[in-house]
């Protein structure tokens, strides 16, 4: 008999290193036909991480995300940053990059506020223009201030910054401390279906509504909960190596089952609103969190559809069938 | 790629108004009809990509559309004039001491260009915080995966003939396998070492007189597996050693700036001698965070003046590459009548396989989260992390979290079960809010927690949902 | 992949003759799904690899007076896109349905399945059910068998080293029979069965006759639960009667214990799934 | 041994010995590296091609066995005017993330469109289910496919 099931998970996730540094740097060169060209030390390992950091130096800078262009991934070229580690690159890689982008802005206020006859802080880079603020119709493009400071002034439009999170070290003894600059927050609902004759659970749907403050970019963010809640249907379900004698027995995608399109359920994502001022434009991160609660939704909604609690990973339809029957007996004995 | 021709085109004239962005760039050619690769050089980018402000937009990747066209070049897809192949043999027990590597017959093989082991290896070591793990094992071998020596030849096929020639002698040493048996030190992985090479506390009130004063207290154990990262792209690298005594490395490594510095280490060389070059990373969910082959492979190409590759099998992606932490977690929670969390009591082990790698971090995410996103005064959390024999387990996604959500959210269900409240309800009650003090008393701001509860469950219609 | 000849002899006789020739030294390839992986990992040197995948006589999907013929070399994908296998035997098709995925569905071959006799062949328990029964070709010309006989043991047909598989013959007393295939897998996707299985019936007057019940993986063949059968012959299909064979089915079995799962739940499984789809066989007799 | 293939619409050949894989042909001698080597063993999809019509995993098919017959790979899903309508959506809809997966999953995807021109989601996830992807969770791949399925059927109504 099929038995439905429903089960929340809620959890907290760190952004960064744990107190230890983990800084990036960024250059921004803004070129004089008003694009820019970001520098990046970071790697697209397809989280669309260069996409995210391109929009940030567009916002900073008030052009597209078409105009900029990311030069990343080469040590010869680019300046450190610490990688697409601990879900740090919109944040930490982010930060850099605003701070890089606002040194070469700064450059052009400079060049075109005598241009506009008010003073740099009277600036604000919008919509691909220099212009006054609360006075937008006072205006030049971004392009000819860059070209007017780089071919005229001699000084061309270029920051580099660096940012790395404040922390403060735990207590050896405690364990007190601010190990981070900020967290985000999400909750996953699980709806399954287990077969009370074979064990087998089917994940149906699963909602996520996850906090990464402000989404740079909604539609690469949706992708990182649909991809994180993958391999935590993985975790709850399926995924294990095994060893014998110390050698692993399944090193192989034929017997380590990892969820197929069959296996994964419907998603339905929603982000909170939500704005953290330390990050870049109220933004935090989404790689890792989005993975973390799936697995105890899922078994959470197991024990709701059958009543048996399983403790331990992957909740694999022998070990389900056997608590069942072992519940069963216990039912009996107690009858 | 459409993006070069139009910067060039653009190039010629001088752009400085924003009519002149939106105009098209270059004429779209004319191919020849049977041009055997055609794809459009002229597409118009997205509307979101030109929309400013920039930030919020949907905005389509660049490398998007390079994935669809097949035209993204992932290491593998790299191939360079006389390029060669490396492969790495890989240990046959779990922990032995190597007596003796004869790599004599594989050398004289035709077509093998270059054998290495270990002890050619300048600084034969590394990791993010300890560097406790050989790049080729010289002396011990600790888990299955170790790597014990290298060929270097002009096909694959014959470079895993190679493997086959390679005479290793071993001392086999007892091995352990359990975490909770290596916690015990009888059997060390790293001798003189005790096998918990990394513990953390995390104290907060009194643990023991709040649970004394709990109305219901709840324990369990909860245990996690071993998994794999599994990205679809398995490890690669390209090693070109040039005249200059300067080395090109091109890796799917996901951090390049620190993995020189792990890299310089290992050879003994400047970091300004060594050029790391990323593409993209065909998925890497913590598993491409740590230097593997880099080292071996700039040394086979020092051997023999030629480019060498080296593309993991799935089964090295398994086996050598690192692993999530399987973790031991016993729960003890204290509550009181109303479903408030009075203390709670968390002891974790984590299995850390044969070398620390990233545990550090992986301890310190997992006994700080371990208690869950809620406000408790009393706590005590004790992690251990302990050598084992097997495959080592490293960053990977989450670190840790994952595997204390999954016991944390297990019992805030029993919790709700023997109060009879509903789950919504008893996280609700106890969870984080603005302000809040986290388990180490950090002031937390642009907490969500709540809010995501509540959004989450009307999405869901929680109430509503019945079986 | 280790060096080896490659040749694609125009027909059966041809392909018999050059495995003949080279003994040991060399194998017969269908889709290659199983024996391309294996030769990537083989220690052994193999000398020829002949392929059989295109000779004409293995080939093709034909009904014909004395029941449905299917060329060993038909694919899983040609299965389930055949009209007269649809329609005939929609079981085979939902057992070829759970072969793989798409793209090894279109390389797999129903031949290379069964000579492989692993014994989770999906394509195994349903044949079993229909009395099929399969022609092979060896030196001294053709001879047919029915596929019980096919298999020998784990790994193992009754093939000689030159012998081919030429065809897959479903009598016509088994087209249409009421029947249902089941697999029970580590997941949904690309699944290998933990256990699979088939039953055929018909229902006459009410009364089961002919019953068929074909398990895999619980033996080290395909096997069929004849004392489960006997037990349904001639009686009425009751849930009871249902759950009866299948009790006995699990004493029919021989499952092993290994990574993917324990005996004790293959046995577990082989009751719900004997039951199910016998349950299932009687839903579609009594629809009739 | 000379295998001859016509590869998106071109003649093409090469000398490779009889162990070559039609993968191995394709990325290492004409060049075409948009099929990848996942798993080298016919689990993970990323080297799908479509040969006569029906896709196929190219690792396990030897060069010799593809020899004369009619291929494509994802380096012919587009022309010189415009993208072909998967690759459109693919992209617009943000469905690939590391893209390892991409040019088996489009191969996949267009034989599935070829075939059954506006398919339902579970006809998609059935389609897929030779093509593993880590990043995705597979959810915007079904719904890019739904809706390059729809604009094929409207452009060609």
């Amino acid at each position: 008999m099929i038995r439905r099931g429903k089960g929340m998970a809620c959890m907290w996730y760190p952004i960064g290193f744990t107190v230890a540094a983990n800084p990036s740097a960024a250059t921004v060169k803004i070129n004089t036909d008003g694009t820019a060209t970001l520098l990046t030390g970071t790697v697209e390992t397809g989280q669309g991480a260069l996409t995210v950091l391109g929009q940030i130096a567009a916002e900073t800078l008030g052009i597209s995300t078409d105009d900029v262009h990311v030069v990343s991934a080469d040590t010869d070229s680019t300046p450190m940053d610490t990688g697409a580690i601990a879900s740090r690159t919109t944040y930490v890689t982010g930060n850099a990059i605003v701070r890089a982008a606002e040194v070469a802005r700064q450059i052009l206020f400079e060049a075109a506020a005598p241009l506009l006859d008010v003073k740099p802080e009277q600036l604000e880079a919008r919509d691909r223009k220099i212009q006054v603020l609360g006075f937008p119709s006072k205006s030049i493009s971004i392009g000819k201030v860059a070209q007017h400071s780089e071919s005229v002034i001699g000084r061309p439009a270029i920051g580099s910054a660096s940012y790395n999170p404040p922390t403060v070290a735990m207590d050896p003894q405690t364990g007190q401390g601010k190990p981070f600059n900020t967290y985000v927050y999400a909750t996953q609902i699980a709806e399954v279906e287990v077969d009370d004759e074979t064990g087998e659970v089917e994940v149906k749907k699963i909602v996520a509504v996850h906090d990464c403050g402000t989404p740079i970019n909604p539609m690469l963010v949706e992708g990182q909960i649909q991809g994180g809640i993958s391999m935590g249907v993985g975790f709850a379900l399926q995924e294990e190596i095994l060893f014998k004698d110390g050698k692993q027995i399944n090193p192989n995608l034929t017997n380590y089952i990892m969820p197929t399109s069959l296996d994964m359920p419907e998603i339905e994502v929603e982000l909170v609103d939500n704005y953290d001022p330390t990050g870049p434009f109220g933004a935090k991160g989404a790689g890792e969190p989005t993975a973390v609660p799936t697995a105890a939704a899922i078994l959470n909604a197991i024990h709701n559809a059958v009543g048996v609690r399983i403790t331990s990973l992957p909740a694999t339809a022998e070990k389900v069938l056997a608590a069942i029957n072992e519940q069963r007996a216990g039912e009996g004995k107690a009858a | 790629m459409a993006t070069t021709v139009k910067d060039v085109k653009k190039g010629a004239k001088n752009l400085t108004t924003d009519k002149d962005l939106t105009a098209p760039a270059v004429k779209p050619l004319t191919l020849p009809k049977d041009n055997p690769v055609i794809y459009p050089l002229t597409l118009p980018e997205s509307e979101a990509r030109r929309q400013t402000p920039a930030v919020g937009q949907r905005a389509s990747r660049p490398d998007g559309r390079l994935h669809g066209l097949g035209q993204t070049k992932y290491i593998d897809d790299l191939t360079f004039p006389h390029m060669i192949f490396a492969k790495v043999l890989r240990s046959e027990h779990a922990h032995a001491r190597i007596i003796s590597i004869d790599t004599s017959e594989a050398e004289a093989m035709p077509g093998v260009l270059a054998t290495l082991t270990g002890k050619e290896i300048p600084v034969n070591s590394f990791g993010p915080t300890l560097q406790d793990q050989p790049v080729l094992a010289d002396s011990v071998v600790r888990h299955r995966g170790d790597g014990v020596a290298a060929v270097a030849a002009v096909t694959e096929q014959i470079a895993a003939d190679a493997l086959e020639k390679i005479k290793v002698e071993y001392e086999v040493l007892p091995a352990v396998f359990d975490s909770l048996e290596a916690l015990k030190d009888e059997i060390k992985v790293h001798p003189p070492h005790s096998n918990i090479y990394t513990s953390k506390v995390i104290k907060k009130g009194d643990v023991e007189k709040a649970l004394a004063a709990s109305d219901h207290v709840f324990h369990r154990q909860f245990r996690t597996q071993m998994v794999e990262h599994v990205p679809l792209e398995p490890h690669s690298s390209v090693a070109l050693w040039d005249g200059n005594g300067r080395v090109t490395i091109y890796t799917s490594l996901g951090r390049i700036t620190l993995g020189r510095e792990d890299v310089a280490r290992t050879l003994g060389m400047a970091q300004s001698k060594i050029r790391l070059v990323g593409t993209i990373v065909g998925g890497n969910f913590g598993g491409k965070n740590e230097i593997t082959n880099e080292p071996i492979l700039a040394l086979l190409s020092k051997k023999t003046g030629r480019p060498v590759k080296c593309t993991f099998t799935r089964g090295d992606e398994f086996i050598s590459s690192t692993i999530r932490h399987p973790f031991i977690m016993d729960y003890t929670s204290g509550v009181n009548k109303e479903g408030k969390i009075l203390a709670r009591k968390i002891r974790l082990v984590l299995d850390g396989g044969a070398y620390c790698s990233w545990t550090g971090t992986t301890i310190g995410k997992g006994s700080i989260l371990a208690p869950g996103p809620y406000n408790i005064d009393n706590l005590l959390v004790e992690a251990y992390a302990v050598y084992t024999n097997k495959t080592t387990t490293g960053a990977m996604r989450g670190f840790g979290a994952p595997q204390v959500c999954f016991a944390y959210e297990s019992q805030m269900d029993d919790i709700a079960e023997k109060l009879g409240m509903d789950p919504l309800e008893i996280r609700l009650r106890n969870a984080f809010s603005e302000g809040s003090s986290s388990p180490t008393s950090q002031v937390l701001q642009s907490v969500a927690v709540r809010e995501s509860l509540i959004q989450a469950s009307e999405r869901f219609g929680w109430k509503e949902w019945t079986q | 992949m280790r060096p080896f000849e490659y040749a694609a002899p125009a027909s059966a006789k041809e392909a018999v003759a050059l495995l003949a020739e080279y003994g040991d030294r060399a194998r017969p390839l269908a889709g290659g799904t199983d024996l391309i992986v294996d030769l990537k990992h083989a220690p052994g040197k193999l000398a020829m690899l002949v392929d059989v995948a295109s000779i004409p006589e293995f080939r093709g999907i034909e009904l014909t007076d004395e029941g449905l013929r299917i060329g060993s070399m038909v694919t899983f994908g040609e299965i389930m896109a055949s009209p007269v296998c649809n329609e005939l035997t929609p079981e085979i098709v939902s057992a070829s349905h759970t072969v793989g995925a798409v793209q090894t569905r279109n390389l797999g071959t129903i031949g290379g399945n069964l000579v492989t006799c692993v014994p989770s062949a999906d394509s195994a328990p349903s044949l079993l059910v229909l009395d099929a029964e399969v022609t092979v070709a060896g030196s001294d010309g053709n001879r047919r068998m029915p596929i019980m006989e096919f298999f020998v043991g784990p790994r193992k047909t009754c093939l000689q080293p030159h012998e081919l598989l030429v065809e897959i013959f479903i009598p016509k007393a088994s087209l249409g029979k009421p029947s249902s295939f089941r697999k029970f897998g580590l997941r949904k996707g690309q699944a290998l069965a933990l256990v699979n299985g088939a039953g055929a019936l018909y229902l006459e007057d009410g009364k089961i006759t002919q019953p068929r019940i074909g398990l895999g993986a619980v033996a080290p063949t395909p096997i069929r639960a004849p004392k489960a059968e006997a037990h349904l012959e001639g009686k009425t299909p009751t849930d009871e009667l249902l759950n009866e064979a299948a009790d006995i089915a699990v004493t029919e079995c021989k499952p092993i214990s290994d990574f993917r799962a324990s005996a004790a739940y293959r046995r577990q499984l082989v009751h719900t799934l004997t039951y199910r789809v016998l349950k299932r066989s009687v839903q579609i007799a009594s629809q009739r | 041994m000379l295998v001859q293939l016509k590869v998106n619409g071109e003649l093409r050949s090469a000398d490779v010995p009889p162990e070559t894989t039609l993968l191995k042909m394709l990325r290492e001698h004409l060049g075409l590296t948009g099929a990848k080597l996942g798993c080298d063993v016919g689990d993970c999809g990323t080297c799908t091609v479509i040969v006569d019509g029906q896709s196929v995993n190219s690792c396990l098919m030897l060069a010799a066995k593809a020899s004369g017959r009619d291929i494509t790979t994802i380096e012919g899903l587009a022309n010189s005017a415009d993208l072909h309508p998967l690759q459109k959506s693919f992209e617009e809809l943000g469905a690939l993330q590391c893209g390892f997966c991409g040019p088996g999953m489009l191969i996949s995807a267009k034989n599935l469109l070829d075939k059954n021109p506006e398919p339902t989601v579970p006809e998609i996830r059935d389609a897929l289910s030779g093509n593993l992807c880590r990043c995705t969770g597979y959810t915007k791949i079904i719904e890019a496919i739904q809706d390059a399925g729809r604009a094929m059927s409207s452009a060609g109504a």
